[in-house]
Order: C-alpha cells, then structure tokens, then sequence
C-alpha cells in the first residue's frame, strides 16, 4: 500500500468507528438530543448553514484569527527564547516570571482583556497570543539548550555573525523542540481563538457556540465544535507535514 | 605566526580540577607545518583549541600574527562536527556561503575539494548517511574550503585507511607548498608527523607538557623516497623512543 | 432526609438572599431537604436538570421556554420572580432615556442569543427603529458592565439588577425595564419532567421552602436576609447593604416577586397566560422554532400533588 | 535566584502601584495593588479562602499527576507502535480542541459534581505538552543510543529508564513546565462548569460581581501558586538530572 | 561461530540507493580472531552491524552459533558512544547494572576494567571532561565488563596513541587467549591486523566485497618478537600491496 492510502484507510477505519460510537451513543444507547445529538442531525444542520452562507465567514474568521495569532506567537516565542537561552541573566529574571503570567487563567483575564483592548480584532489576537506564546517559546527554549554544544564551537571559528548564527546554526538546531512547542501553541490558539469569541463578537466558531448553546441548537454547537476539532487536525497535519519536510534530516527512521 | 608564551589549562576548580596543559612556550612561524604527538589526553586537544580561540587559557598568552582578521584559523576537529542538516557538499560550502562568496565560485571550489577527499558520488549525502571516514573526510574538506593560513587539525586521518591518509598526507604537504599556510596537526602517527612536519612537538601526559620540540631536518619537498631515508627512519626512531619514554 | 442540589443562575450574589436565609433559617430542613447550592449558566443548569446532574435550577424563564421548545423536559415548579428583569441601562450622562435614543449608538448584549437581544430588538422596533440602526456589541457577562463603565458602549441590555452595582460603583444610570413591553419572567424554580412525575412530595416539600424563605423576607426581613447573606455568602458586598437595601424593597418585594396572582394564590404562582406569551413573542422573533405549549412545562406549585 | 525573582516582584508591585495613581486608572479596570491585598486579607477571613485554595490545589495535583502519567506512557507506546498514534491523534485532537464549557454537561453527566470532572479536564489539558514533549524526544533520541540499546539487548523497562527517558528529560520537562500552566488554567474553567468550591469558583463570583479587586486577587494567588508549581518543577528537574548522572 | 551467508546491504531506495556490501560469505569458528581491513565506505561497520543485528540485511543470512541467548554480543562503536549523563565508571558498568550483576561484584569488575584502559583517576569525569582518546578506551572498557562471547570492535584504537594502542593490543590477545571469546575487530592498521588475527579479510570498496580471507600462520601466543618475524613482515607486505590494489 502506498502512503496516501494507507492513511486514507486508517483514517477513514477511526472515522468509521468515531461516528459508529457516536451513532450508536444518540441512537440506540438513547443518549437524549439536547445533550448529543446524533451525527445525522449535526451533519444536516451544518449542511443547511453551508448552503445558507452561514458557515464559512465563521470559519475563515477563526481560521484566520488562529493563523494570525500563530504567527505573532511564533515569532514572538522564538525570539523571546533565543533572548533568554543568548543571556542566561535573563533566563533567571524571565523565566519564573513568564511561567507565572502564564499561570493566570486566561478565560480570567480574557474579559480584562477585552476590556483592556477593546472589542475588536486586537483584543482576540492578545488573547490568543497569551495562550500560544508560552508553549512555542518553552519548546524553544529547551531545543535550544539541548543543542550539541561543538555547533557552537563551529559557530565561533566561523567567527559567524549573529544573525548568520541564529539563521544557519541555532534555528535548524533547534527545531526538534520548536515544533514541539508548535504543535501545543497551535492547539492552545484554536482555544484561544474560540475562547476570544466565546466573550465578544458576533462572528467566528466560538460565537457560533455561544449562539448555539444559549438557543439549545445543540447540533448547531456539536457542528461547530467538530469544526474546530477540524481545523486543530489539519493544523495539527500541516505542521507535522512541515516537520517532516524540514527535520528529516534528524529522525531516526530511514526512509 | 603563532606565538604561546606559558599557557596552560587547568579544567574545573579545586579538588576535581584537572590541569589539561602544564605552562607552554612554543613560537611558530609564518608557513610551518608543526606535528604534535603525545599520548592520549594530555593535552593536544585543549591546545589547539585554545590556539582557535575555542577554549581561554587558564593562563598565558597566545598571538595569532595574521592578517586574515574575520577567520584567521581553520579547525578539524577530532570528531568531524557536521552539520546534521546539511549534505557533504552543504557542509563544504558552509564556510563560503557564510563568508559571502558567490554561489558559483563556491560551486566550483566545493567539487574540488569533493574530489580532492574522494567523495565524488556522495554530494548529496547527509552526514547519518555516511561511514566514519567519510565524515572525517567531509569535515577535512571544509576546514580547507575558505582557505585560512592558519590550519588545525585535530588527527583529522584516525578514520580513514592507509591509502587514504598516505593519499590525504600528499594532498596537505601540496596545499601547504602552495599555499604558504601555517600548520598544526596533531596526530598519533610519529611517522606521520615526521613525514609533515616542519617541525614535530613531543608532549607528555598529565599534566601535559611540552617534552621536546624536534626541528625536521629532511629535505623539501618530501616523497615517497623521503620515508626510506635514513634521516627519515632516525627521527622516526627517536620519536618513537621520546613517546615510550614519555608514558612512563 | 433529601439531599438536593440546587443549581443557580450566575454566581454568588446578594439577589439570591432569601434562599441563603431560608437555608440558614432551617426552612428547607423543616421539609427535610438539605441543600447544595451549586452555580452555572442558565442554558447550563437546564441540561444539567434534563441529563439528571441536578435537582433544582434557578434559571431565568427566557431560558426555559428556549429549553421547553428545544423539548428538554424540564418542569417550572415555582414562578419565583413574577416578571423579567431585563432592562436597558446607559449612563445617565450619555442622555439616553428611551429605545428612540439609541439610534447611532453602541449597545452591548451578551449573546445574540440571549433573551435581552431580542428585547433590544423589540424596543427598537416599538420605538420606529430597527436593529440597524445601532450597532451591536457581543460582551460576555462577566464583561458588560465595564464595557459601560468605561464607555466602550453607550448602553447595556442586561439585568435591571446591575443598575445597582452600576449605582455602587458611583455611576448614575438610566433604566428601561423590558417587561414593560415585552412580558417574560426573571428567576424561576426549575425541575425535570422525570422528578416531578416520579418524587412530586419531594418537589412540593422543595417548593414550599422556597415559598417560605421568600415570605419571611418579604415580611420585612430584608435587611436581616441580606445580613445573613454577608456572613455567610457575600462578604464582599457588606459594604453595598444600603444601597441593595433599597433595591430589594422598591424592586423585587415591590413587584417582582409578588403580583396581583401572588397575593390570590400565593407566591410561586404561575401565569400560564403570560407564560404563554412569553413564548409566543420568542416564536415571533425567531428565538425558537415554535412556541411551546406553556401548559407543558409550567406548573403552579399548589397543583403539584 | 530567590532575591532577583523577589526585587522583581517587588519592583512590579511598586510599578504597579505607581501606574494606578499617576495615570488615574479607575479600580474597576485596576485597582491597586493595596486595595487588592486587603481584599485578599478579606477573602481569607471572612470567605474561607483557604478552603477555596485546597480544593483548587488538589485539583490541580491530582489533574496533572494523572495527564502526565498518562502523557508519558502513551508517547512510548505510540513511539513503538506508530499506528496506534495515527489513530488516536484525531480522538486526542478532538478532546484538546473542544471547548470545555461546551461540553461541561456531557462531563458533569458522567463524571458527577465533585473533584472528578474538573480533575479529568485538569489531565486532559496537561496531557497534550507532555505527551508531544516526550514523543518528540524519543523519535529525535540519538540514533547511536538506540544501538547501543540494541547491543545491550535492553528490555523494554530499561531502555525506557536508562536511555530513553535521559534523553528526552529537558523536552519533557520543557512539556511539564507547559503542562503546569495549563493544568492552573484548567482546574479554574472547570470550577466555572458548575462549582460551589475553588479559587475559580472565587474568581467567577468577582468577576460576576464585577469585583474587579476580587479577581486581580485570585489572579495574583493562582500566579503565586503557579510560581511555586514551577518551582517544584525546577526542584524537581535538578533532582532527575542528578539522578541521572 | 559466526556464519554469514551471502549477506548484502543496499541503502535508500531506487536512485538514491548505495550499495554498501555485496553478497558476502563467511565462516567464523568459535574463539577466532578476525581483523577485518578495507578502504574507508567500504562496509565494515555495515558488517559489523549488521552481525550485531542493529541493521538487517538486505539479503542473506547471519548465524549465531552462541549459547549466551540474551546478550550475545559486545560492541565497541566507530565513534565511543558513551551515555553523556553517565560518568566514565557509570558508562562501564552500564551492561552489568542492566543485567543484574550485584553491586559489589560490579564495582570490582569496573575497577579491574579502568585500570586495563588507564583510566584511573577519571572514574567520576562526566564523557564531556574526556578527550577523544579517553572516551574510546571508556568505549572498551564497556564492551568488555560483560565478557560477551562474542565482540565486536569498530577501529577501536584509532583515537589511541602508539604505546597505548600496542599496551591494548596485547591486553586484547591476553583476554582473548584467556576467554576463549570470537572476535572481529576492523581496523585501518595492517600492521594491528596482522597481529592480532587468526584470520584477516580485506575488503574492496563500492560496492564493499570481501577480496580475501588470510589464514594467518604466526605462531601464539604472539610478541614483541613475532612483529619482527618474517613471516609477519612478509604478511604485511602483502596485504599492503592487497590493499593498495583494493583502493584502485
Ligand atoms: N571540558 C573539559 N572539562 C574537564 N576536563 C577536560 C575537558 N576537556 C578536556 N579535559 C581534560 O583535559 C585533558 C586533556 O584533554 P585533551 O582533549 O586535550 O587530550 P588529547 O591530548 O587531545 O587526548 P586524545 O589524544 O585522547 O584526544 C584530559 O585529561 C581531559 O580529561
Ligand atoms: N544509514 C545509512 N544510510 C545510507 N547509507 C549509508 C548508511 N550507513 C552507511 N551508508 C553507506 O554505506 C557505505 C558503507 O558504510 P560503512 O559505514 O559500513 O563503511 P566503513 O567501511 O565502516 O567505512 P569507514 O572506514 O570510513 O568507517 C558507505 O558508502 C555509506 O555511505
Ligand atoms: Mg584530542
Ligand atoms: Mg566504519
């Protein structure tokens, strides 16, 4: 079997079960609509909004917010990390502080921030960013401190300048734990992207959960929240892509 | 030129430390081809890498007189030290492409040298791909790519098989011919370092300490008849007896 | 003796005073309920009493009608607040007195879902504007009412009750009730189909505290239910007494909990007819699919046997 | 280290206490950092905070005991049998991504009111960092370590404790140091899904009351409880590293 | 006994692939001494590997004859490969804790095996306080706390100065005279070749095949004397001139 469709097949095997489970969960087993509605009736119901226009300006707003946010994030993590692994002095003033920032609970802070920030676009980006950074800049940080130290010998007798350094040497060194770090921020900024429209707006999968639950369209909420489900899998399939592409040089298979 | 006015390296503090490098003096001239042998872990190592700027003396001062003031040495280091993300010729070029010489020149200079250490056929390679002496070789290339006068090499023929290093030796003693570049090139080869060097320093172990400087008087340029002379057989001789002596 | 829990809108506030009181007072122990007050949203509390998670909830009515037409099976057994507590608060500064004073403003809700949205939207239309005429803002609850402070929006439609926090916080406000317009209902007793049809002694025991602790404070106890309240579930608020003092007496002993029904059959009563078009309205707007029958899920605690 | 962190402190609570004043932000965007303190004070006095504070710590210990335990074994089964990580990434996708006050019914349905439901989501979220962490660290793990585990013929057990788990110990607890911030968050939201207990708990009643004081103040307790979570992870890290040398 | 069976390893795929071994026969007695010699990328380690079972071949068979079921084999790698969160001690005791050898009997072994590599004073350095040639001689001390009956060595002497490397030599034959173990060794000195084995088999390179297996006929246990015997001379003589053919 080829790669491709050896994946097709596993895949389309865990569907199959996922939504036998579900099926079998709604229907038969009687778990009652407004607490899981059956897979028809999600399927139906996200049909209907897709046709009615109603379903892909959601989308492609949180779609984008998450990109968005994963991006400032990045580069932001990747840096802040490079920073604080370049001067250790930072490492010890920082670091403990971050982590505690992160520790406040963002769905707290997330109405603060609203009001900090207004209610527009920056305001879901910050939130985002406060979710997403940490991770990427954690996962970072500890690629970084793992790196072979002779690439760093070498990096002196080459006498390299530091944007060559950090370019040629300290980024490919540390990617192993950049995408580590990659892969939990972008989970933690669809979060942060549903959260943020979860407290204000009117557009966007979080609002549409918020709708939805607020009106008991629980298959309208189901729909969305498999959508976001989604969109955090391809996600999630776009960066181990990219991780394959870029670390191959560093795994251990062969092929 | 370089010049080491009493240098030494003691690694840690208090009761762990160790001294790597007794007070060391040596000058080395403009365009000398310096062999260091010695028994395993005394020194050579840290020595050159303090010669690179790699690693601070403890104590003492170390002059580099070059001119080539951006990257004055070249380094092969013991353990080849590639870039896993880069191929053989990746890693080749790697010191052109960061000093800005022009993608084609580099090219050019890149399957010269591919050549030179007999890796045609494995350009593209990535270092996991490769054999121990393939790597070796790989790291030999590109100490030699952006050309710098002051050359290290740290064994940097231990992976390789006798054709090869014989092959490798003649190819450096003509680079340097040509070239004019300042050498140190520790080995564990006394015939090796007597075959190359200008001149061969004897260390001994723990601390490590510089035993005796020889002055290689054999005739320039060395061949294959050089290894029969009796000169030749003479240094390699006392060389021999100067290691044997300096272990105990 | 019965455990049950008791699930209610929102947080811990000093407006849940009488239930506090009645708890600490022995009310619900003279019926031998033991009670575990437990805190949600209001969509949240009637799927929880739907899937069985709890026993009671103190929704707001909006919310069961929305829940009762999307055939959750959740009973209302205790009509406890007698009409809605929606209103719109602005600022008194901003000039805003009436809907016709919105039009060009910013105005705050918390879900184009929730019951004060369509409440905007009915002021707009009797006020011969339409919801085009502002814009909207989304804030989450916990959100609003800084959004207003710090007039990122001119207006609010939200609980008539945060006039007084507003007021605390040493804003004055303007307010314009819902109810007037637009008939719904604040703060009732909810409890599933399955419960009243299998343990109608245990609801009717429940009912009656309530009905108790409500009484008691209603007899002028206001200030000691309130008293109660602090030291044991609000401490934070000792400092708004006055001002909740106030509120309690002119709005909710005034006419919230108690209505020309209530003083005829008592408190808890229910009005199937306001019931009714309370859902109707809800229908009309396109809050749900079809109206309810109001019959089906709301029943008047003395008819509980 | 201990001073620093402490000077820091000091100067952002001055900072702090300066800002509110001089550029005359009302408290109820930010009160001061006194007019919080004495709230906490308040707080603990007259509300039980403490309590508060013991079941959220609980929460929080047992959560993220559970959701790294689980994210460590899971990635060496899924590092050995890679089938198995395919099919389980979209399910385990599927839980991170799903908003847990969407579902906070379903959970409370199967999992009942008490510690268990916000337990199970404190796991699920500190699950996610650590499992990638260490699955990383295993597929990036030398490949001359491998071999000379080969060599050595090393049951399952010892490769795991004596190469593999070395190996990957600073990702993992790179992981860890994530999972900890999130396991915080965690256990706050699930107090939100239906509680009458928790310093998050605490926080909605502020938030609901508006009681912007309040909330700063939970904020600030849980970054103090984040610091000395991250403290022990540090703690912790030392120990491993000696152990392991 | 070893028994290799028209073994072969090609790597990649399609285009890209190498061909490292090509079909490759051989018979191992028990308690032999094979020195394997070949041009560097030829396959040794690839061999070795592969008999090791780190690798599998591509076609053929390998044949364990070993008694010893759950550690058949010790393994000195091309490159040390040493735990670096593991000092010098804890790396050579590192097979011994794994298969359950009491404590007390384990440090007993592990001081025997440090003093034999000369390595004492350095029990406690951490891999990345060692030099190279300290790091391989740990690398040797390791594969042999065990006493595999059957090891397998990787040019495990090429980061060794010449006293030390003859010291290890002899100590080598000593063990294997004494234990009876099989032995392949690759090595790039011919000299070590001829010295040690009972059998040498010369490899040619790309793809690697084995050109020939000498029986070498020198008397045991061998000495000083035996690297001035003709015999030996003759040997090496000859696979000198084998090997320089191989590299063409
Ligand atoms: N980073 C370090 N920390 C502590 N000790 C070190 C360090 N590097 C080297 N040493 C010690 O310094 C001494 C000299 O090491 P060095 O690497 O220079 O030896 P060498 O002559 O190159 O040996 P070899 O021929 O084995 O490579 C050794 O005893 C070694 O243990
Ligand atoms: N993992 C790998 N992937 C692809 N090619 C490989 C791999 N390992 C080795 N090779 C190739 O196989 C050939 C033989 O390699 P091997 O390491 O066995 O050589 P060797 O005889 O040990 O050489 P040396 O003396 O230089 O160590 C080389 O051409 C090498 O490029
Ligand atoms: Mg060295
Ligand atoms: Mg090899």
């Amino acid at each position: 079997m080829t790669r491709a469709s050896r994946a097709i097949a596993e895949y389309g095997a865990i569907l199959a079960v996922f939504l036998f489970v579900w099926w079998y969960a709604s229907g038969p087993y009687g778990m009652p609509q407004y607490l899981l509605p059956s897979p028809q009736a999600v399927a139906s119901t996200l049909w209907k909004m897709l046709l009615a226009g109603d379903l892909l300006p959601h989308l492609s707003f949180t779609a984008r917010n998450i990109l968005v946010g994963l991006a400032v994030s990045t580069v932001f993590g990747v840096a802040f990390a490079y920073l604080v692994y370049k001067f250790p002095v930072l490492s010890e003033t920082l670091e403990g502080p971050i982590v505690v920032l992160q520790t406040a609970p963002k769905i707290a802070l997330a109405p603060l921030v609203i009001i900090w920030f207004g209610l527009g676009l920056t305001a879901k980006i910050v939130l985002i960013f406060s979710l997403a950074f940490f991770p990427i800049f954690a996962g970072c940080l500890a690629g970084l401190r793992a790196m072979d130290s002779r690439l760093q010998d070498l990096a002196v007798l080459l006498n390299l300048g530091a944007l060559q350094r950090f370019v040629r040497i300290d980024l490919p060194a540390s990617l192993p734990g950049v995408f580590v770090g990659l892969k939990v921020g972008a989970v933690q900024a669809l979060v942060g992207a549903v959260l943020a429209e979860w407290m204000s707006g009117d557009q966007g999968l979080g609002y549409l959960m918020t709708f939805a639950t607020a009106t008991y369209k629980t298959p309208m909420l189901f729909g969305a929240v498999l959508l976001t489900a989604l969109l955090g899998i391809a996600l999630h399939g776009s960066l181990n892509e990219l991780e394959a592409r870029f670390l191959s040089w560093n795994s251990s298979d062969e092929h | 030129m370089i010049r080491i006015e009493q240098v030494s390296k003691t690694f840690g503090q208090g009761k762990n430390s160790v001294v790597a490098l007794a007070p060391l003096d040596q000058f080395i001239g403009e365009g000398e081809f310096i062999a260091i042998v010695g028994p395993s872990g005394c020194g050579k190592s840290t020595l050159l890498r303090i010669v690179a700027g790699l690693e601070t003396a403890t104590e003492g001062r170390i002059t580099l007189g070059t001119s080539q003031l951006k990257r004055p040495v070249g380094f092969v280091f013991q353990d080849a030290v590639l870039l896993p993300w880069k191929t053989v010729a990746g890693n080749i070029r790697f010191p052109l492409d960061t000093s800005g010489v022009p993608r084609k020149v580099g090219d050019r200079k890149v399957e010269e040298l591919v050549e030179l250490v007999g890796l045609q056929g494995f350009e593209n390679a990535l270092p996991k791909q490769l054999s121990g002496g393939m790597k070796q070789r790989t790291a030999i290339a590109r100490a030699l790519a952006d050309d710098p006068a002051i050359l290290l090499m740290d064994e940097p023929f231990s992976a390789v098989d006798l054709m090869t290093r014989e092959g490798l030796n003649d190819e450096l003693l003509r680079i340097w011919q040509a070239t004019g570049k300042t050498i140190l090139l520790v080995t564990h080869s006394v015939e090796e370092a007597a075959y190359l060097g200008t001149k061969v320093m004897v260390m001994s172990a723990r601390p490590g300490r510089l035993r005796k400087t020889y002055d290689v008087a054999l005739p320039s340029p060395r061949t294959e008849e050089t290894k029969t002379s009796a000169d030749y057989l003479d240094l390699v001789g006392e060389l021999k007896h100067m290691m044997r002596d300096a272990d105990r | 003796k019965d455990k049950v829990v008791f699930q209610i809108d929102g947080n811990v506030v000093p407006f849940y005073a009488p239930l506090y009181a009645g708890v600490e007072n022995g009310f619900f122990e003279e019926q031998d309920i033991e009670v575990e007050f437990l805190y949600a949203g209001a969509s949240d509390i009637l799927t929880n009493i739907a899937a069985g998670n709890v026993d009671f909830g103190f929704p707001n009515g909006d919310a069961v009608v929305a829940a009762a037409a999307s055939g959750l099976p959740v009973k209302v057994v205790h009509t406890t607040y007698q009409r809605g507590i929606g209103a719109l608060l602005a600022k008194s500064e901003s000039g805003i007195e009436t809907y016709a004073d919105l039009k060009g403003k910013t105005v705050a809700v918390t879900s184009l879902g929730s019951p004060n949205y369509l409440q905007l939207q009915v002021g707009l239309i009797q006020a011969g504007l339409t919801i085009d005429d502002v814009k909207v803002e989304v804030v989450s609850s916990g959100a609003i009412v800084q959004t207003l402070q710090s007039d990122d929006v001119d207006a609010i439609v939200f609980s008539e009750l945060r006039k007084y926090v507003l007021e605390a916080g040493g804003f004055k406000v303007n307010m314009i009730l819902s109810n007037d317009f637009l008939p719904s209902f604040g703060n009732v007793v909810v409890t599933s189909a399955e419960t009243l049809a299998d343990n109608p002694d245990l609801v009717k025991r429940f009912t009656a505290a309530v009905t108790k602790s409500y009484q008691w404070v209603i007899d002028g106890n206001v200030d000691a239910a309130l008293q109660i309240s602090m030291d044991k579930y609000t401490p934070t608020w000792a400092d708004q007494m006055p001002i909740l003092s106030t509120a309690f007496t002119n709005t909710f002993v005034a006419s919230v909990w108690q209505s020309p029904l209530t003083a005829e059959r008592g408190l808890g009563a229910a009005n199937l007819e306001a019931w009714q078009k309370n859902a109707d309205i809800l229908a009309e707007y396109d809050v749900i699919d079809t109206a309810p029958n109001a019959a089906d899920f709301v029943v008047d605690p003395s008819d509980i046997k | 280290m201990f001073l620093r962190s402490l000077l820091g402190l000091a100067g952002f609570v001055a900072l702090w206490g300066a800002a509110v004043p001089v550029f005359n932000i009302p408290s109820y965007l930010l009160p001061g950092p006194i007019e919080v303190f004495d709230r906490i004070c308040f707080l603990f006095e007259r509300a039980e905070l403490a309590g508060h504070i013991q079941v959220t710590v609980l929460e929080i210990f047992w959560g993220f005991l559970l959701g790294t335990f689980t994210g460590i074994v899971s990635a060496i089964v899924f590092a050995r049998i890679p089938v198995l990580l395919r099919i389980f990434t979209p399910l385990i996708l599927l839980l991170q991504t799903v908003p847990k006050i969407a579902i906070a019914p379903l959970l409370l349905l199967w999992l009942g009111l008490g510690l268990a439901p916000k337990v199970v989501l404190v796991a699920i979220v500190s699950y996610f960092p650590v499992m990638t962490a260490m699955l990383s660290g295993l597929r990036y793990i030398d490949k001359s370590f491998t071999d000379l585990a080969g060599v050595l013929r090393l049951t399952p057990w010892q490769r795991f404790w004596h190469v593999e788990l070395p190996s990957a110990l600073p990702g993992l607890f790179a992981g860890a140091t994530v999972a900890s911030t999130l396991a915080m968050t965690a256990a706050v939201i699930g107090e939100l899904m239906g509680a009458n207990k928790g310093m998050g708990f605490m926080l909605a009643t502020g938030q609901e009351n508006a009681d912007t004081a309040t909330v700063i103040g939970m904020v600030i307790l849980l970054a103090f409880l984040g610091w000395a979570f991250f403290s022990m992870l540090e703690y912790l890290r030392k120990r491993m590293e000696d152990r392991f040398s």
